[in-house]
């Protein structure tokens, strides 16, 4: 069930370059059903922000009634969250979306693709991956001084990091890590950008897996039509707040809509 | 106390509806609050045929309000009716069609189609969506043309028929006297104002559409506006639109002279909104003095 | 970073001014910081004899904006060359007088007046004021009396002449045509939209006047439309307005077409925001990898 | 001299119904020259808010570098800044407008006369004046439990407090109390609702005195002409938030104003 309630922020600090980790406390979190789902948190005071912002669900625990979601600063709403201070509540509408759905992979060989603020909802998927298959993990980011979680998922996953300017790990994009190990991976889940995604599509086009796919959002629940996508079904479109933002690699066709 | 208006003849319970395009076809809010506390539904645009609307990013934020260019995306007024009016059928409140179309024949066949189902209560005129290239703001901006569709939806239909009017126009009014010549039931008021955003990094626009429809708190004043200049000139019904977020806000567009309200791209700030609205109205009337919505549709601003 | 603009023949040190209305005649504005940083200054709008102007309240707040029905008030255009330009011209900055009129002889003789002062660099002709009952925005809502007026003044004035549009008009493009071909030099947009709001409490408006313009940037996104239509359409130069609060603000602006930017009601925000803009503008113009202001327009969006 | 600073907030408590007492400190004190003098505070977030509220100074000390303002949640504005808690900072611009100028008075009979949140100006006024005059304040508010700052204003001056329905004090308008003292009043000072203004101006129209008056304010400074009031100048008007707030009983015609 998707609810609106303020949640409390349990801590809320700099990770690394302009990206910051929010731990938010409340029962909305036992409501998350899946890895790979979001939150829809409202800015600022009054009305100055009509539109919400989506963000990750990194990770969660129904036990401590907790959930995390890594942001990055970008614009307003994301300077906003930045300044909040524990203890002050933020308004949260979710969990949204579907998620990753993993239920059905055991034994695998499974590759993790995570680019800059894609990374977030791979962290609580590689943790369940890791418990019944084995996970390769590769994540890019601008430089040495964008990287987190690095550590993290090197307790689930063999890990990769590759930085643009090569300041950090690997140099390149995480298509270059990706290159080197595409006849082993039985299942592949991404998340970054459009053109990242696109490029892991069709670099991995045998390949089963998931995307996550970001858009400008209104609503977030599927009423308003504003994140649509092009998409291989019977409307000829998908919603990605409602329908996704996990999809079926062969379901959406970015590399098409980016060229 | 009694929230209940008559609109044009219908009996709504309060004078609280969603938007039309704010709301979808209601499924999504249902999961929020139960669909029969609202005084009516104004379900999303209906063309003669399913549309997939304008390329994303269709949404961008401005200050105060947002803009828009979703481009009627519908799956075409034949699937609405028979895919999505069937669950609206279950609530009890009355449910608003938006027609809207290309072609004068468009929005006729349309308009005639939705008016002639049981499902539906009445007729929204979408003479005002700037968001797409053939129709739409054209029919809203010149009064002949109003004048002309409103007249031939009029035909076809026996339902009441509300006139949506455009806010990008010099005289507002003038268009409102052309509809109700042509025989509306009703207005409803206001749509969008064009507006724009820049990408400075990309320095392209925000929109793939490059412009887009300004809604929420922004374009209040200027809707207050446009309600009481129009209120003016005319008795027939109004429903209000334009920013409204709050109980408070209901009561403004109630005193600029509107029968009942229509709340938009604030479901998208709070998906509760109009439930919330509703119930707090009575204790809002109470703080402003009224003992019941007759005695602020005396007072209301003339 | 060099800033400086050629504004209609005009040079500027750097494309931000003060909006006529926002920053009386300076004097006020010189207690927080040296007048001769800003581009220009654009000083309250002058009329043929003095005028009080309208009842107050005159201003109320709205979100992410305001209200204003000041009603031209001003002690006349020949006090204003007396009392006021004097102060002004000890300043190394160009003044634009901005000149309003209940008639055409009277924008006329104001007009003829100023162009004669040294003080005075340009004129900007203001026929867009919704707040005076007579004049003002009827020569902006009309092509043809816009026309008229237009070349009225022009041939009493040989000082450069940027007409200020109003916002409250279906097609802006049509006005700026009409001014352009009368002899316009440039163009200001966007003056401030109708609007209302209204006291839930007292039951009547706000505003004295019922209706006041709307301003700050609530109608960011509508002034950013409408300059970037009339730029599709035009090489004159603009100087735009309209919510503008920040260097980024600035920065949207000229990618939307403008020349030169006006600062209005973010002054009474911030008293000190057109040098702190100023100041910015570099390092803003950097983060978004612009070298130069030339390299910039090159971009505008068209 | 006029700046904008940033002042931090000392304390922010309710002290009657609705009623706040902030205490504010930052260098800015140092130019407050008189009572009457007032302050244009910034409010919310970002651009949200385009307009400052005006709010006149109750108390200050050059010593502490401290001054006191006292509001009533009224709107949005003001219930913003009863929610700001201690420590944090507000943007104020002041101070601004002249004051009471009370330099020639000495010896006198003086009378202070203040209605609900047109009280707070004449709190520092009554400490000044009383040092060397002999001062009697009458203080309306709506009801018992809006009063605020009785025994404050109890030493320096003799108090008469007076509430609208009875409920503490004397019962009726401030107006009422005067009546009975009009004679022995050699000089006045009043600030409140203008309706309570012009009745006073009417009522004491022998004697000299000072009105603080309120207007619906834009720049603040002067520059917008937001804030005029007819007068009985050269001009026809003043502008409140410069040539005022405070002005002579004879120079503003409030009773036809409001008639
Ligand atoms: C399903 C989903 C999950 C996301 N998860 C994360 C995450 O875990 N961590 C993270 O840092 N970011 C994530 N993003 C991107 C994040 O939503 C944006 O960075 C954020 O909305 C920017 O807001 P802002 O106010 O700081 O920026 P502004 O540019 O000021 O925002 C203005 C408007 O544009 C929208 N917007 C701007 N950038 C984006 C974007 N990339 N995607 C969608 N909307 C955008 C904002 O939501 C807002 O409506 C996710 C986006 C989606 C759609
Ligand atoms: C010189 C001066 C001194 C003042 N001193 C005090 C004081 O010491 N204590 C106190 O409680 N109040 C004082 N006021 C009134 C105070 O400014 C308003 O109560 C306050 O601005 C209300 O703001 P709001 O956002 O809560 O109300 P809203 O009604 O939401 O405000 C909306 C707009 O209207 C303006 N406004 C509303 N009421 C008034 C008013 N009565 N006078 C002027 N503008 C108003 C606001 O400033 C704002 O621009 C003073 C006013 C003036 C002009
Ligand atoms: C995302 C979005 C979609 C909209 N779609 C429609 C539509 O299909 N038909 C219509 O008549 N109006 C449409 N509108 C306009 C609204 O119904 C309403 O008139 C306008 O948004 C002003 O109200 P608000 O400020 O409360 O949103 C849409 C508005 C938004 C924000
Ligand atoms: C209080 C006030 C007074 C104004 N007076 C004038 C005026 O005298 N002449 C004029 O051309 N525009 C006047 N304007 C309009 C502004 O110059 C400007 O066009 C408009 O406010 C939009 O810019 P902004 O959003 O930055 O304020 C006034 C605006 C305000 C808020
Ligand atoms: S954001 Fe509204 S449908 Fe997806
Ligand atoms: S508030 Fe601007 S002149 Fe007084």
């Amino acid at each position: 069930m998707i609810l609106q309630q303020d949640l409390s922020i349990v801590s809320n600090k700099v990770i690394a370059k302009d990206t910051y980790e929010m731990v938010l406390e409340g029962d909305l979190v036992q409501q998350i059903k899946r890895p790979g789902q979001f939150i829809h948190i409202k800015i600022g005071e009054g009305f100055s922000h009509m539109l919400r912002r989506p963000f990750s669900i990194a990770d969660y625990s129904l036990e401590t009634n907790q959930l995390v979601i890594i942001y990055k600063v970008i614009g307003e709403g994301s300077k906003w969250l930045s300044k909040q201070s524990d203890q002050s509540f933020i308004n949260v509408l979710g969990p949204l979306g579907n998620g990753f759905e993993i239920d059905h992979l055991a034994n695998q060989n499974v590759l993790v693709v995570g680019g800059g603020v894609g990374v977030p909802p791979l962290y609580a998927l590689t943790k369940q991956l890791s418990q019944r298959n084995d996970v390769k993990a590769v994540l890019g980011y601008q430089s040495s001084d964008s990287v987190f979680y690095e550590e993290k998922f090197n307790k689930y996953a063999n890990t990769t990091v590759a930085t643009n300017d090569g300041s950090y790990g690997e140099e390149g994009f995480v298509t270059d890590v990706i290159n080197q190990m595409q006849n082993q991976v039985d299942y592949y889940f991404a998340c970054g950008p459009l053109i990242m995604l696109g490029a892991i599509q069709l670099q991995l086009r045998d390949t089963q897996g998931l995307l996550s796919v970001e858009e400008r959002m209104g609503c977030g629940v599927g009423a308003c039509f504003a994140c649509v996508c092009e998409a291989d079904n019977e409307k000829g479109y998908v919603k990605i707040c409602q329908d996704g933002p996990v999809f079926h690699s062969n379901e959406v066709t970015l590399y098409e809509s980016i060229s | 106390m009694n929230l209940s208006v008559d609109l044009g003849g219908l009996q709504l319970k309060n004078p609280i509806m969603p938007a039309s395009g704010c709301f979808g076809f209601g499924k999504e809010f249902s999961q929020f609050y139960d669909l029969s506390e609202l005084g009516a539904v104004v379900i999303k645009a209906a063309t003669g045929e399913q549309r997939f609307g304008n390329p994303t990013p269709r949404v961008a934020e401005t200050p105060s309000g947002m803009l828009n260019a979703i481009g009627l995306q519908n799956p075409g007024v034949d699937k609405i009716m028979e895919q999505e009016l069937p669950f609206l059928d279950s609530y009890d409140t009355p449910i608003f069609a938006n027609v809207a179309g290309s072609t004068l024949e468009e929005y006729v066949q349309v308009a005639e189609k939705l008016s002639q189902h049981p499902t539906i209560k009445a007729l929204e005129l979408n003479i005002s969506c700037p968001n797409v290239k053939e129709g739409g703001i054209q029919f809203g901006t010149d009064p002949n043309l109003a004048y002309e569709l409103t007249r031939a939806v009029k035909q076809v239909s026996k339902k009441p028929l509300f006139v949506k009017l455009s806010p990008n126009v010099t005289d507002i009014t003038e268009l409102a006297r052309a509809v109700e010549e042509a025989g509306a039931d009703g207005l409803s008021m206001i749509n969008t104002l064009t507006g724009m955003a820049i990408d400075k990094q990309t320095r392209k626009p925000l929109i793939a559409n490059e412009t887009g429809g300004l809604s929420g708190p922004a374009i209040k004043p200027i809707a207050i506006r446009m309600i009481h200049q129009v209120r003016e000139q005319t008795d027939l019904p109004i429903i209000g639109m334009g920013g409204i977020c709050t109980a408070d806000d209901v009561i403004e567009f109630l005193l600029a002279g509107s029968n009942a309200v229509a709340v938009g791209t604030a479901n998208f700030h709070n998906p509760l909104v109009c439930k919330e609205i509703i119930d707090e109205l009575p204790e809002a009337l109470k703080r402003y003095k009224f003992t019941s919505l007759d005695e602020l549709r005396e007072v209301a601003v003339s």
